[in-house]
């Protein structure tokens, strides 16, 4: 199906906005408890980037894995992730998924397949090949997803992985999310990496550098990526382009790009925005829809906030629980 | 260059300003100190520590690197056997690990492995710690200096004021061999006096930051203001607390240990670090080994607990050393007969 | 599983063939335990200790690894948390620098991150030292053990008998943790009891290798060898020592420690790595907080030089321990009053 | 001059020759010492590969700098260090370059450049770049020559080196000796990138595939790499083919191939063998000259044998000197 453009179906297509709006709204609402200091520690969003977990986990089977990042949010949710018990791992909560020992950085979801958020940079990619690995062991068609930034392409293991990847063909997506910057560096001044179909060939695996914007783009783009994983015919390196319409983390200071660029990219690059004009345009649903899907989300995150709340804190007594297995 | 009296000088500065200042004089003097790390250039790095310095130096002299640990390890060695004076920010002292084999398998060895044909003059600045700097989780608030106190070949420094900041990262730059240069992240908007006149601190001289007659209590980083505190508190009852710094963790001045030890007779030591194979360790049993026959109650530690630092603050304060912990493990060597 | 006793049987093993024997059982018992590593198939890994295992298990359970050692350990740790059980065979302890991020900061604490969501049983197997493996200079003989003792969530251990060697890494590979497994590389052509029953050693437990009153020797490793022949050195001249091999660093059996302290009152700590920062200090500083009063004489450690390893036999000799240094230390000990 | 193939003088040619038959004489010589039981360790001949660091030695000049492997013999002697003291180095005694703390797998000749040998595979590759920062830094027209074996492109940090090479526009030759095996393993089945030029275009550096058992084809394409360095106008990845005759360190049972293979490389793929046909054929040489010649390494390596066995032994209380500078 290389090349072909699939038009997923529409409640598909439905649920993947529902998905996107989801993050965006969790995100948001992260952002004012960071501001109200509830949250501390870095808190890192990935509001603008949402279309990509979703536009892939659109393809995802419960028990498939992914391994994320310290912007690992919206991995997490799009592939599932329950966020009542997401929002009280950031709020510090026994109910949290990781019973508050992870945080915002090292959310993880094993009921829905992830692996968890490696907030050091590029030390999830290699813990995919080892799932991967795994998969092969037991003969499963599961596939992993295995998240990084742009940033992570500075880190040499990263190609140790896409080495392993390609000589035992591993059931593996590994899935850059380039928005152009590591913390305040443009990635141009640090990554030489720029033709990914090439870079990867020469590797032996598929390369594919994709609009990280339409989700639509992402979802067939990652549709061939892991449909290549499933059949056991090798990995793939997907390169989205995209852009954090947020600092780094919350609260940081961005002083390495204006406002206007920020404004201009929200304007023009929203993938929310952009889908809903694309839904609308062919008149899969109505404006009115929109809104009431919004306010279901909103709604859903107003519960996992108010789960989140009312949920107790840790026994403290308890802090050396789970340090061994 | 004369030392001048801290005691005199009325400048107050920050922690963080003290390590800028320190290597701004330093990249002045000479053009080979070179700053390496991830977003150091505009952003000032992790901290903001290096801020105005790529404004003043330029590219030539503050270099924004891709995150690549172990390269950046790497090119600092190449760049030191070949005349420039590195230093290196960790942007959190855990991502070091990515590199330790370059630290202290090579720069630390090289030296030694090649005869005294090269040496390595860098300085790898690691924020590091906890406490204060909140919720930042298992990978971004460990204590790690040990690893590096176990390498020979390598020193290891970590000032816990404002005023040893500067003067030990002056001495750090100018040292011939690598230097692991540790800067607690919670105290780096704590202020202290720092002359405006020069100077540095000769590596491997403890301080003692407090006299007193009653216990020697050794404390370094974020841990020496907890010390200072709770000596404060233990005057009332009589207790008259001493405090060293060893403030250069290897080699460190084990003499300044030995003769406060002999006067005071009772020891506790501290670390953020969890406890088990922590530098305490060591200096307990130097002391133990040296000073035996002077101790009159057994040598106590507060540490941290051993496991991973957690996310949530309440359970977070449970793990690192306080005031209340170590007041009560003063009280309790000082009672002890 | 019942314990065979190593007394009645005759069976006699190297200390390469227990380990072997250890990975083969518990891989013909669990296709999940998988061993990766450089060379393992064929050749046998770094030392030959897994020969013959891919020819039985084949590429399902022995894969031989690119020189990517941090990816290594990576994999394993998915592996493990998707149903494998990977051993990991670094090919020297050395190279496990380049690893120890994803053993140290993602391992050992993944189960705690993630609030008991997972677990990671992997264990990593690590020939390291020196001593009658000569001249393998800096790179090649280091004992880093006391790296990973300071990090909760691993597990560390280091046998020093053929028995123990095998029963250990059973216990290893079945336990839920990381573990470090350490292999000491001159130990390998050792030979010593393995009976053919099935056995395994808990970890954490140590071992009273020899009983005797006068003064307590802790040893582990190669170690253990020098203090067994300092003890029947010393016999003649009244020292009648008592030998505890911890077997596991971490979690270590300080009971076992404590009673035997108890009962001799006199102790001698012996560590093949360098002396600064090593995991005697520990167990010194744990003996001395809690048998204070039992103490007649200072703890004392003998333990290799704090200076890289060199390379020309004549220095390597002055760098490790060896029966004499270690006599000497005990002698001082008992005549100490 | 990219592509040209430029014939060196015949002194050139000759002193080629000469230096590749002093590296044989000096392995030869290792071995044997070996054998004998004075040389414990590992010592890791680089019988076979000669002609790698003589044709691009050729081109370098003293105050050039290489980082070297386990391998490493032969990089010091093309770079012109000292037999007698490279010698004395592996026999332990004071007046080895290393004052015998480093041994074979450690050598250092800072005299002629060699900013050492790094037996952890790849750890000289981003020394070597850092080697090459400092001379941008300075602002000198010296390269650097960062040599590393098949096995190291394992390495996620040799990865990390190139994209800094790449980013920087750094004076470095990136240099793999690929003798196809790695210890035992075949590095085809852990080592999935084939397409060199490819992958190096990927990453904005020029690279290059040579028969490295042809010291002619070695000089040309080291002297495009060199020029190209020397004039700031990037790094070069030279991907050297070659084979080593002996086993991965003298004493290894090579279970891995078969007698015959080894055989069939040394009468067909010997580098010497071939180039002094080239040089007899072209009539640059004579028989009685190479005999003439190969007399005189033999009476260099036999000096130094000879220096080696006289040095005084270390100071065994001096094994604490050189821990700190
Ligand atoms: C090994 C390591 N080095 C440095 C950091 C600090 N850090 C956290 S996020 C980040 C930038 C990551 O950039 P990218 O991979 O592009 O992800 P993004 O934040 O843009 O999503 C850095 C340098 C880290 N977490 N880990
Ligand atoms: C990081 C590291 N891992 C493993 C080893 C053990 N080792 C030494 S040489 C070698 C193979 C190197 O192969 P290659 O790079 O092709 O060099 P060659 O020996 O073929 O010259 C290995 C695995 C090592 N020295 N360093
Ligand atoms: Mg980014
Ligand atoms: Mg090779």
């Amino acid at each position: 199906m290389t090349g072909q453009s699939i038009i997923p179906s529409r409640e598909k297509q439905l649920e993947m906005l529902q998905t996107m709006l989801k993050i965006r709204h969790f995100e948001m609402a992260a952002g004012q408890l960071y501001k109200r200091g509830v949250l501390k520690g870095g808190v890192h969003a990935c509001i603008g980037q949402e279309a990509i977990p979703v536009g892939i986990s659109a393809h995802l089977h419960r028990d498939d894995y992914i391994t994320s990042t310290h912007r690992g949010h919206g991995h997490h949710i799009a592939k599932g992730a329950d966020v009542r018990r997401l929002m009280a791992e950031l709020m510090g909560k026994e109910t949290g998924y990781c019973k508050c020992r992870g945080g915002s950085m090292h959310v993880a979801a094993f009921d829905v397949g992830s692996l968890g958020a490696y907030p050091i940079v590029a030390a999830g990619v290699p813990i995919a090949i080892g799932a991967a690995y795994s998969i092969m062991h037991r003969g499963s068609d599961q596939v992993v997803v295995a998240y990084f930034g742009d940033g992570a392409l500075g880190q040499g293991t990263i190609y140790e992985a896409f080495n392993l990847a390609s000589i035992w063909r591993l059931p593996v997506i590994f899935t850059c999310e380039n928005n152009y910057f590591a913390v305040s560096t443009k990635t141009e001044a640090t990554v030489a990496l720029k033709d990914i179909p090439g870079f990867a060939a020469s590797f032996g695996i598929v390369g594919k550098r994709v609009n990280g914007q339409n989700v639509l783009d992402v979802y067939n783009a990652a549709g061939e990526a892991v449909d290549r994983a499933r059949k056991k015919e090798g990995a793939t390196f997907l390169f989205f382009d995209t852009y954090r319409f947020e600092g780094h983390y919350f609260g940081e200071p961005e002083i390495y790009r204006s406002r206007e660029e920020v404004q201009k990219s929200k304007d023009e690059l929203d993938p929310i925005t952009l889908y809903i004009a694309t839904l609308i345009n062919s008149g899969m649903i109505s404006k009115q829809a929109i809104e009431a899907m919004e306010k279901d989300c909103q709604r859903e995150i107003d519960e996992a906030l108010a789960f989140a709340q009312q949920s107790p804190l840790p026994n403290p007594d308890e802090y050396a629980r789970y340090v061994y297995a | 260059m004369s030392m001048p009296d801290k005691d005199i000088s009325t400048r107050k500065l920050s922690y963080l300003m003290a390590i800028r200042e320190a290597m701004q004089e330093e990249m002045r003097r000479d053009k080979n100190v070179i700053l390496f790390g991830e977003d150091v250039e505009r952003h000032g790095g992790g901290f903001g520590v290096s801020k105005e310095l790529w404004e003043e130096f330029g590219d030539q002299q503050v270099r924004n690197m891709p995150i690549s640990e172990n390269c950046m390890a790497g090119l600092a060695l190449g760049a030191a056997m070949t005349g420039c004076r590195p230093i290196l920010e960790f942007m959190f002292m855990d991502f070091s690990a990515l590199a330790i084999d370059q630290i202290c398998n090579e720069a630390a060895k090289i030296h030694y492995m090649y005869g005294g044909q090269t040496n390595a003059p860098i300085v790898y600045r690691c924020p590091q710690g906890g406490l204060s700097y909140k919720s930042a989780g298992a990978h971004h608030s460990q204590s790690l200096e040990a690893w590096y106190v176990h390498v020979p070949g390598l020193k290891v420094v970590f000032p816990g004021t404002p005023y040893d900041a500067k003067g030990l990262l002056k001495a750090a730059i100018c040292d011939p061999n690598p230097v692991v240069f540790i800067e607690h992240k919670a105290l780096y908007n704590n202020e202290g006096i720092v002359p405006e006149d020069e100077y540095i601190i000769p590596l491997g001289k403890a301080d003692v930051k407090r006299t007193g007659s009653s216990i020697t209590v050794i404390a370094y980083g974020y841990m020496l203001q907890f010390a200072l505190e709770a000596a404060e508190k233990l005057m009332p009852e009589g207790i008259d607390v001493e405090i060293i710094d060893p403030r250069t963790l290897n080699p460190f001045d084990e003499e300044c240990f030995f003769e406060s030890v002999r006067k005071t007779h009772r020891v506790v030591l501290i670390q953020e670090a969890c406890r088990t194979g922590g530098v305490t360790a060591e200096w307990g049993m130097r002391i133990e080994e040296e000073c035996f026959d002077w101790l009159d109650a057994p040598i106590v530690r507060v540490a941290g607990e051993d496991v991973p630092i957690p996310y949530a603050q309440s359970l977070e304060e449970k793990v690192w050393p306080n005031i209340s912990k170590i007041i009560a493990a003063i009280k309790n060597v000082c009672y002890f007969n």
